[in-house]
């Protein structure tokens, strides 16, 4: 069932640079919201924060501890999702989240780098690593929407 | 060493065919499985045995007086007396559970409720288990004893001083601790925390989850008071476990669980309870598993205890050697005396990371905490990587680890 | 009833050829197996299940990032699901213990001693099996509730004006009962006890090891807030049983047993725990044996309860009507509704020499108080023979049973 | 491993002799000790209660409920008994678990009608229906042992 990997499968180069040198990683100086996700199960820990631009993400930023997918999947998120509505970004999030449980790409022009992600599928055990980012993101914007009503 | 290895008869090739699993591939790789003490590997003979039970002498136990039910408790209790012979214990004294886990918490309840009092303090170590930690967190929150954490030096052995130190008000009654760390390798000088401990009054339990697969264990030269194992990692089935405890301990202890079996008699109003070790034993037990357990403890004795442990040194020695040779990489721990347990961490590489690279090329080695969060997080870690060794494993295997994680750095690079 | 049972399909020599034990032979005689309620024999489906496990799929589950431990894992919780369908439940209400006893006590423990305050009580019948008796009797003793013993009617049904009298001073929280008595046979009424004990502000706890294995269930239709069964009588391997809870109930309760993989995060100081049903299964599970359980369901479920159900209705009543020919005999309980365990006495035999002489011939049936020593002597016994019926057993058998107890009494002539 | 058993091999015509009507049943009027066993497991449960003629056991009572096997392994006890020293009971009681347990009848002339219950053997869960009455013999012994010094 399963065929002989090549071992960069799942690591491709994008995973591994956002991993080695992340685009968003830090923390915004001036935020709306902000949410911690974290797996007790590894350690990994992802604290999102976000800054609004009327109705749509105007930046974001992480720190993230933990391993290359779970970086890179906070990082690529980040891409991802600046300049979306909410609405948007749920969307996504459930794409995002349904391709690293099926294996399947979208087809969706939106979607971008997020594909560089989908060979974590086949590694049950590290779905929370690539999930978790989006997890605190979906805490973060739970928050904005709050306070704004 | 392989001389030594030889001289005693071990054929590691022979072994290896008495596993069907290793014959598997995995992602289209021959199989290198380094996670044996997360859970060995089950030899012909151990699923033989339960195969048989279930094809040819199944009944429930104890109560039948037919002759199935009477074949299947001949060997429900003659795996009893083996695992007896193997501790060197009586066969009253030992308590078939599910696993160490639940012998740990068996005597938490049991004997930490009636002979424990408020106020009494347990130690244990740093470097314990999740199972030897967390029910005696709960008897504290529940009971009022008091927990100490007894401390292990930078070696990763037993701080004696500090432990002398957690002992020094006389309010200590019970000393629970590991046999041999699952993270650092470590075995504990056993015999003299037993003697140590029966010097101020306590009773000493030893947790030997791992221990128990790596050497013989007799708990009358150690003079234990309670000593747990887990049968799958001594190459047993899952859901069968051992609590020794002496005779005389278990005798004054309650019931933990009630209901058919653990009785005496039973009326609306009032039940009395059955001698130890039936006392422990309510409801069905896990028949078919402890036979089970029982062919693996033949399985282990035809091999040999001194051949096991000269071959799980051998390995040790060997894969602390070549895994120093990898630049960035740290091996946890560094006792004197350490079984076939190695965790270590890769600079810039993340343990899951390791693991799951590691896995693409057909090499099973765990990482995350280990059910040790709190000793991984005093070694100054969130997760470690660990390649643990069994009866089965070559040294050809630990080759194949150096090579995989020299590949991970190339990946990382 | 056979053209009911021939137009669903169910035929018993297929189904016997499934079950490698009823080949062999006992005292030279072709085994007769009675005794299923005790313990069922286990078809080649769950053999197949674990050794396949253990031949190709197994190491530790949950905490483990390699394939095996992967496949492992899929395998363990994919019988949780099959578990949650056969009871209708959500997997997250599913907990996997060793037995329908464990199941209770962690229930008596975990729930009995925080949402039960002392001077609470609890209710269970005289019907009950030991495993819901004392553990209620132990938690009554060290946290001073009361417990009640509903009675039963002559016909050895549950006597509601007895319930409700038990019920009348609204102090009960709980009322704990067999689905089925393993004695009498005797379904009780669950969905209208549910709803008479939730009119009480009371939750019901259904013992569902009998039941379980002859009905189809649905926890929701029935609203049971805890219901719990072993494996090994439904076919499936020893070592493995089930509780289901409410979900909002397992929430709110505190773990049962401490260990690895029920904490969400542990330090030397303090644990939280994580979410049901982790929180209640500590240290390594019964892996090859959960896995085996959902073999077993699979295979009953392939059968199918209507057939199962209609097969042992035909049985029990050929069984009744051919054993009230037999002079001296005593069939006890009748029950309206009731399943397929027969307990009987015999005029001028003890039980025990029942089972023997039928042995010598075979057959085998349990004797003694079926681990319910108080209804037992309830009914005026000290011990009774009983012969019990699983999806494997015929009409034939039965007869055959005849035919020895005839030949029991002449030797007593 | 089993041979095709005569269902007789076991309820031996003395057996249910001493079954149906045994010649030591009920309570002595007079008695030195007496003691109680009883198997929780089944509910059998013996009273013997025993007479001294100097050094030697005069009478002996046994009132038994449970299975043909513990009546007339009570009974058979009785006969065996009455007449003998404490210690050549001792010796009887030993020869006779020893039977039980491993199924070969002793050769000593003491030992007579006791022969009868060698077949128990073959049936390790009736072994205490057949040593039950012996238990409680020792316990009665016992006690008169203490009691006369
Ligand atoms: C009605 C009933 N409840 C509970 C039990 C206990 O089951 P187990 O021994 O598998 O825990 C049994 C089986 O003996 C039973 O028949
Ligand atoms: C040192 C130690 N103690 C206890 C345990 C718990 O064993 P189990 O999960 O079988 O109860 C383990 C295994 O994980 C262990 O390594």
């Amino acid at each position: 069932m399963q065929d002989v990997a090549s071992i960069e499968d799942l690591y491709q180069n994008l995973i591994m640079e956002r991993a080695r040198a992340p685009c968003h990683a830090g923390s915004l100086a001036a935020f709306d919201a902000e949410a911690e996700g974290d797996n007790p199960m590894c350690g990994d820990r992802v604290h999102v924060r976000i800054r609004r631009d009327r109705n749509r993400i105007g930046a974001l930023s992480h720190e993230t501890r933990g391993c290359a997918i779970c970086i890179s999947a906070a990082d690529l998120m980040g891409d991802a999702v600046i300049g979306k509505s909410q609405d948007e970004i749920g969307e996504l999030a459930d794409a995002f989240e349904t391709m690293i449980a099926t294996g399947n790409t979208p087809d969706r022009p939106d979607f971008a780098d997020l594909r560089a992600l989908s060979g974590v599928h086949t590694y049950r055990s590290r779905h929370r690593c690539a999930t978790l980012p989006w997890q605190a993101l979906r805490a973060a914007l739970g928050k904005t929407e709050h306070r704004h009503g | 060493m392989s001389v030594a290895i030889e001289r005693i008869g071990f054929d590691v090739e022979r072994i290896r065919a008495d596993f069907p699993i290793l014959a598997e591939r995995v992602h289209g790789r021959k199989l290198v499985f380094l996670d044996s003490a997360a859970s060995a590997q089950k030899p012909r003979a151990v699923i033989d045995a339960m195969v048989r039970t279930m094809e040819t002498r199944y009944a429930n136990v104890h109560r039948g007086l037919h002759w199935m039910s009477e074949r299947c408790s001949d060997d429900y209790e003659g795996a009893r007396d083996k695992v007896a012979a193997f501790l060197n214990a009586a066969r009253e004294e030992i308590v078939f559970v599910r696993n160490a886990t639940e012998a740990i918490n068996l005597v938490a309840h049991s004997y930490g409720r009636t002979v424990l009092q408020p106020g009494d303090a347990v130690v244990v170590s740093e470097m314990e288990h999740h199972a030897n930690l967390v029910p005696w967190q709960m008897l504290r929150d529940s009971h009022g004893i008091e927990l100490r954490i007894a401390k292990i030096t930078e070696a990763g052995e037993l701080d004696f001083h500090d432990l002398e130190r957690n002992f020094a008000d006389g309010r200590v009654r019970l000393l629970a601790i590991t046999h041999m760390s699952n993270v650092l390798g470590t075995y504990t000088p056993v015999e003299r925390l037993a003697a140590f401990a029966h010097a101020y009054g306590a009773r000493i339990l030893l947790d030997g989850a791992q221990a128990a697969v790596h050497r013989a264990v007799d708990v009358r030269a150690i003079d234990a008071d309670f000593y747990v194992f887990s049968g799958h990692k001594l190459y047993g089935p899952s859901g069968i476990g051992v609590l020794y405890g002496k005779r005389e301990l278990l005798e004054a202890m309650p019931p933990f669980l009630g209901g058919g079996d653990m009785i005496r008699s039973v009326s609306y109003e009032k039940s009395s309870w059955a001698e130890p070790p039936y006392r422990f034993e309510a409801g069905t037990p896990a028949i078919i598993e402890t036979i089970g357990l029982g062919a693996a403890i033949d399985y282990v004795n035809a091999i040999g205890f001194e051949a096991i442990a000269a071959h799980e040194r051998s390995l040790t020695d060997h894969a602390l050697a070549v895994l120093s040779d990898i630049d960035g990489l740290h091996v946890l721990g560094r006792a004197q005396d350490r079984g076939g347990v190695v965790a270590f961490t890769l600079d810039g590489v993340h343990a899951h990371d390791v693991a799951t690279l590691l896995d693409k090329q057909g090499i099973a080695v765990r990482a995350g905490h280990h059910c040790a969060e709190p000793l991984t997080r005093r070694l100054g870690q969130d997760s470690t990587a660990r390649a643990s060794f069994g009866v089965y494993t070559t040294h050809g295997e630990i080759d194949a680890l150096v090579s995989g994680l020299r590949r991970v750095k190339q990946v990382f690079g």
